[in-house]
């Protein structure tokens, strides 16, 4: 078992101006990359299997909505999805033990990099189909409406999620239905090849909630602090049972859309120039400049979320295979 | 005592009534299910039983609102969705075989979604090709899915209280044509179990295995045949995923002789899997005959009355079936 | 065969200002109205089959839109479709034989009436399937562009259509590749039983085109004149390759939505209400009111109308049955 | 003369090129088809070739590009329609099935839906439940569309041109394991028969049908079994609607034993129409043994590369297969 340091909100204002909420941050960025560039490792040396989509360049997103949670809320994912999961708070050993295959992840190996969820974090699963989580999200959080919690859901798609009809289908039943529930748009300005420019006309996706008399905003979604802000504000909504909020973060994938891409569709350019607005160096240095951590202490941090995603490397690798026996009585949950 | 007889639609009705008094979490959502009733007066009065938030009226986004009730499903609750009509889950698809079905496997068995969707199904009511379909064979091919198809009152309130029930997605197509017919059904709940067939008639020279709508125009043909001194087994298997062929098989030694019935066309059609297992064994050492398929026309249903009844097996379709079979011919 | 004469847009200006389109107009409103109160009546008569969907008092949306087509352009109807065909210049006989279940019917009774399609009238067919002929529609449009024509076509729907996913995918499409097509949603008020107040949380509907940066417009609905003015807008734009445009017509049902409804969703005085803003005597009024007809004039020609209507009753009903022999052989086109 | 040998993604390209060479009429819309080549590469350098109005990316949203292949299609064009992985056509399912499938019989016969939809089916990528699926079932159980699976590039590229060719649409299934492998394929346009089958091998003890990907597979276990002194006939339907079954009855006729082999999982699956098919006759009385089916388990495909070998179909299954159904067991 691997795992770092629940994020938690700050006690008042940013994330980057308080310490413990800062520190916390810092691990799960650092943690979202960590293990993305293992699992690209192992990829690259054919150690692993199937294909994964890794939200190196992204990491932002996911940890400074999550900040703004309870392990009690929950979310619901993408095919790229590793990111929404740690930052979630899931155990990296049994996500590293799913992408192995093997019988201790999250799945038994029957789902893969693109199926890990953890009901115990409220992860009700990564999903293969774009778009597929949305209606999902919506339901979940009509549940918490019915059920009379104050618990929220949270929503992760792409930018090209959004031209799915499920999207629209489900922003509507949210709208209509005043439920509590968010929904985060990570625009990285690409479905798969194909842009926004090109698949879109909108300007901002976030002018897509107008559609549904729901507020929408965009932010920076290389920047903690304001993806956090945003999201606090759309929970706060949710939880007061004033219904969804749309929050675009624009991002960028530094790496392919997947293991097979060969970035025909990008400039190495556009690439570069993403790269100098990396979200984990940014925010380690503006938490340093802050003077909320010291280059030791960012320096320590980084050695201790290196040596998690290693133990949960080894941890993964050691467990057992997952089981072809046990595959036949595992389709349907058994009736009491 | 004599025995209480209610309709189809009101046996439903009574199912859903009494899951919801007796579990919070149980709810419906769909269509115009709210004060309009449902569009076959399926739901009543449900509405002003229960109120607008547990019979929630939906706007019309099939894919959306069967998406809501996995996510409902997966945090504990437990929806039943109402599709309009059957044909519509063409919209709703992805959510019903790609999430629903796959994700307690697909995640690995800690969640499950313990969702019933119900759709009015098959022809005969002159709506035409997108109104009329017979569309089980898409969900009993899909592993997750189970399905079941009540044929009458009786079976359409326990299959439903057993699909409610059951902490996996249950598919039950209802029948058009049944929902105003009568029968007795038991005032207190009870369940039919998902996966079990039933034998309604024993007759010792074939067996009939119907679906749907044609479990009691079988029964009717049965009848008649008897009049003509032929004796008809008549079987409903009643769910068709997972499907029961022991008392198929058993019949099967008795007659040697066997004629399947469906609405829904023939080619790939649910009913080629019971000829395939017939095939498979045992029961083919059995057969004195070749297998009979009686089935929808590989045609979409048109609107002509005349032409719609011409599509599906009527009455006088099954009796010559039968007849040809126990001719060898 | 009962025709009425064509719909032909004004020489300039408003329908109601010239003659010979507004006469045209008229006819159209008062055709589509006796149709539908005909075929009413013979439905409650137990003379008709299946189940209908009528659009007494929405007939100025298919009439002012028409006015704006040419006989090449295309529309894609709903299953509420008997106006836009009979707009669109179909031959009341065979709309007639078709509900009537005949071999010369257009769909030779195989489809009825939320199947008719007309292709000399460039009606690419009503649609049982809500939101069904959206997607249609844009592709119908997509090949106006792909061939270099500078046909557009027109895709009718409902205020409900367009909560369904299949209307939000439409419109982005037809926005990103500026596709020669107009939406046009009649908004009737409801979807069935439920309320445009509770399937979505937009005021109007036509707000819901920003999401596709595209230009969304309201009408008046009931008013020939202002459906007019907006759809030849949009036929402009779209010739000019300027892409689509939302139109959004305000108007309202008198019937029920099909044969089995109840009406305990609305209101008598709502329906009392919109029967004073009737689109056809309105028209009519209009036009004598500018003196562009005179009472006498009016009359007669709906005197003439309804004759054709009596014809086409008349026509249909002394045709052949449909004819089950030809069945299988209809499925597949040969194969030449 | 050496044959020329390409592989089944270049067949495919081959062939779709050529019609969009001698068809104005004919275009490309799918996601990723442009610049990227296509998620499989099979659209490869047709972006370059014919620029991106012929080969038209399209944003996500496969109701919209299947409803809009549908739309051009009925006023003249003839779109080919790719869809990325065969999964995401249950979000396309109402555009396929009620309209495509419907309009030509249901609007009276005057328009047509000329479409092709491709799309890459099965398993064995690792991709799990989501990406892996053979959805044929599903189609060829749709009156009104036509359904193809190409098993080698020869087959790919003579399919897809009778496809591209016929006024109804077709649903051509293309698996993901086969685009890298090779074949002889003529450089000319030919046109492979829709409606067809192939017999690929004879032997004279037992018939063994197979599709898709099973075919070659099912070659190569014929090649073993062989030379344990089994000799197989092969035969690949090619087209499962509408279905050929003389050459499976004629080889029946020959072997008395028969085994059916299909990726999908095995209940309601397509195989067991052909099992259905024999077990109406003639073919009954031609049985030695009951028929075998040897399917995909009932389950969505895993992720791990061991449990989703385990669930389908494997050559030594085949093997073993044949000689259970050889020896009686
Ligand atoms: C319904 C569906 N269509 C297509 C795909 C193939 N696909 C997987 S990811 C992807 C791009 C998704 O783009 P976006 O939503 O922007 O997310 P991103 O990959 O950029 O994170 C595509 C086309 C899919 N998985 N599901
Ligand atoms: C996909 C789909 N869902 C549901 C229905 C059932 N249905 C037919 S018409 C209708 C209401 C449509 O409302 P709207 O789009 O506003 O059109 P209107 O009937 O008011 O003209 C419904 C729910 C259908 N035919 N298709
Ligand atoms: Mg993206
Ligand atoms: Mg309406």
């Amino acid at each position: 078992m691997a795992t770092i340091t629940p994020l938690l909100p700050p006690a008042a204002g940013k994330v980057s101006d308080d310490k413990a909420s800062a520190m916390a941050a810092l691990e799960s960025l650092l943690a979202i990359r960590f293990f993305e560039e293992a699992v690209d490792g192992m990829f690259a040396r054919g150690l692993m299997h199937g294909t994964m989509h890794l939200s190196i360049g992204q990491e932002a997103v996911a940890t400074g909505v999550c900040a703004a949670l309870r392990q009690t809320d929950f979310i619901t994912s993408t095919h790229r999805g590793h990111s929404h999961c740690i930052a979630k708070g899931a155990d990296l050993t049994r996500m590293m033990a799913e992408l192995l295959a093997k019988q201790t992840g999250y799945c038994r190996g029957r789902g893969g990099s693109m199926h890990i969820a953890d009901a115990k974090t409220g992860n009700l699963g990564a999903n293969g189909i774009v778009a597929g989580g949305i209606p999902i999200a919506a339901g979940a959080a009509l549940a918490q409406k019915l059920k009379k919690t104050d618990n929220v859901v949270v929503s992760f798609f792409g930018d090209g999620a959004t031209n799915e009809g499920a999207f629209h289908e489900a922003l509507n039943l949210a709208s209509v239905w005043d439920l509590p529930v968010i929904f985060v748009c990570e625009n990285n300005k690409y479905g798969m090849s194909f842009s926004t420019a090109k698949s879109m006309k909108v300007e901002r996706i976030s002018e897509r909630a107008a559609a549904y008399a729901m507020p929408g905003v965009t932010v920076d979604g290389n920047d903690v602090d304001a993806v956090y802000e945003a999201t606090k504000q759309a929970v706060d909504r949710a939880r007061a049972g004033q219904g969804p909020t749309l929050i675009e973060c624009v991002t960028y994938r530094h790496k392919g859309h997947s293991k097979s891409d060969k970035n025909l569709y990008r400039t190495k350019e556009e690439i570069d120039f993403w790269k100098t607005k990396d979200p984990v160096g940014k925010f380690e240095t503006l938490l340093i400049e802050k003077g909320i951590l010291t280059k030791e202490q960012a320096e320590q941090i980084t050695e201790n979320v290196r040596n998690e995603i290693r133990n949960a490397i080894t941890e993964a690798q050691a467990a057992p295979d997952s089981d072809p026996a046990e595959l036949l009585s595992s389709v349907f949950r058994a009736v009491n | 005592m004599s025995e209480r007889v209610i309709t189809y639609a009101e046996a439903i009705r009574e199912a859903i009534g009494q899951a919801m008094e007796s579990d919070p979490s149980v709810f419906m959502l769909g269509e115009d299910i709210g004060v309009y009733g449902g569009a076959f007066g399926v739901s009543g009065d449900l509405y002003h039983r229960f109120g607008e938030e547990r019979v929630r009226d939906t706007p019309i986004s099939e894919m959306g609102i069967v998406g809501a009730a996995v996510g409902a499903a997966l945090v504990g609750m437990k929806p039943i969705v109402e599709i309009q009509f059957s044909d519509f889950t063409a919209h709703a698809m992805d959510q019903i075989v790609n999430q629903a079905a796959k994700i307690h496997f697909m995640l690995g068995g800690e969640l499950s979604v313990p969702m019933v969707l119900r759709a009015p199904s098959g022809s005969g009511t002159g709506a035409a090709a997108q109104h009329s379909q017979s569309l089980e064979t898409w969900f009993a091919h899909v592993p997750g899915l189970k399905v079941v198809l009540p044929s009458s009152p009786m079976e359409a309130k326990g299959l439903l209280l057993s699909a409610i029930d059951d902490p996996n997605p249950v598919i039950v197509l209802e029948h058009k044509l049944l929902y105003k017919t009568s029968g007795h059904v038991p005032e207190e709940m009870y369940k039919t179990p998902i996966g079990v067939a039933r034998v309604l008639r024993e007759g010792k020279d074939l067996t009939i295995v119907a679906t749907g709508v044609m479990v009691s125009r079988s029964l009717e043909a049965a009848a008649q045949l008897s009049q003509m001194g032929i004796e008809a087994t008549v079987i409903d298997p009643r769910t068709l995923s997972p499907l029961d062929m022991g008392p198929i098989n058993d019949s099967i030694s008795q007659t040697g002789r066997v004629m399947l019935v469906q609405e829904a066309p023939k080619h790939v059609g649910f009913i080629a899997e019971i000829a395939a297992r017939i095939s498979e064994g045992p029961a083919i050492y059995s057969l004195t005959e070749p297998v009979k398929r009686l089935c929808g026309m590989d045609v979409p249903i048109p609107y002509a009355p005349q032409l719609e009844k011409a599509v599906v097996p009527q009455l006088p379709d099954i009796v010559s079936g039968a007849q040809d079979l126990m001719r060898g011919v």
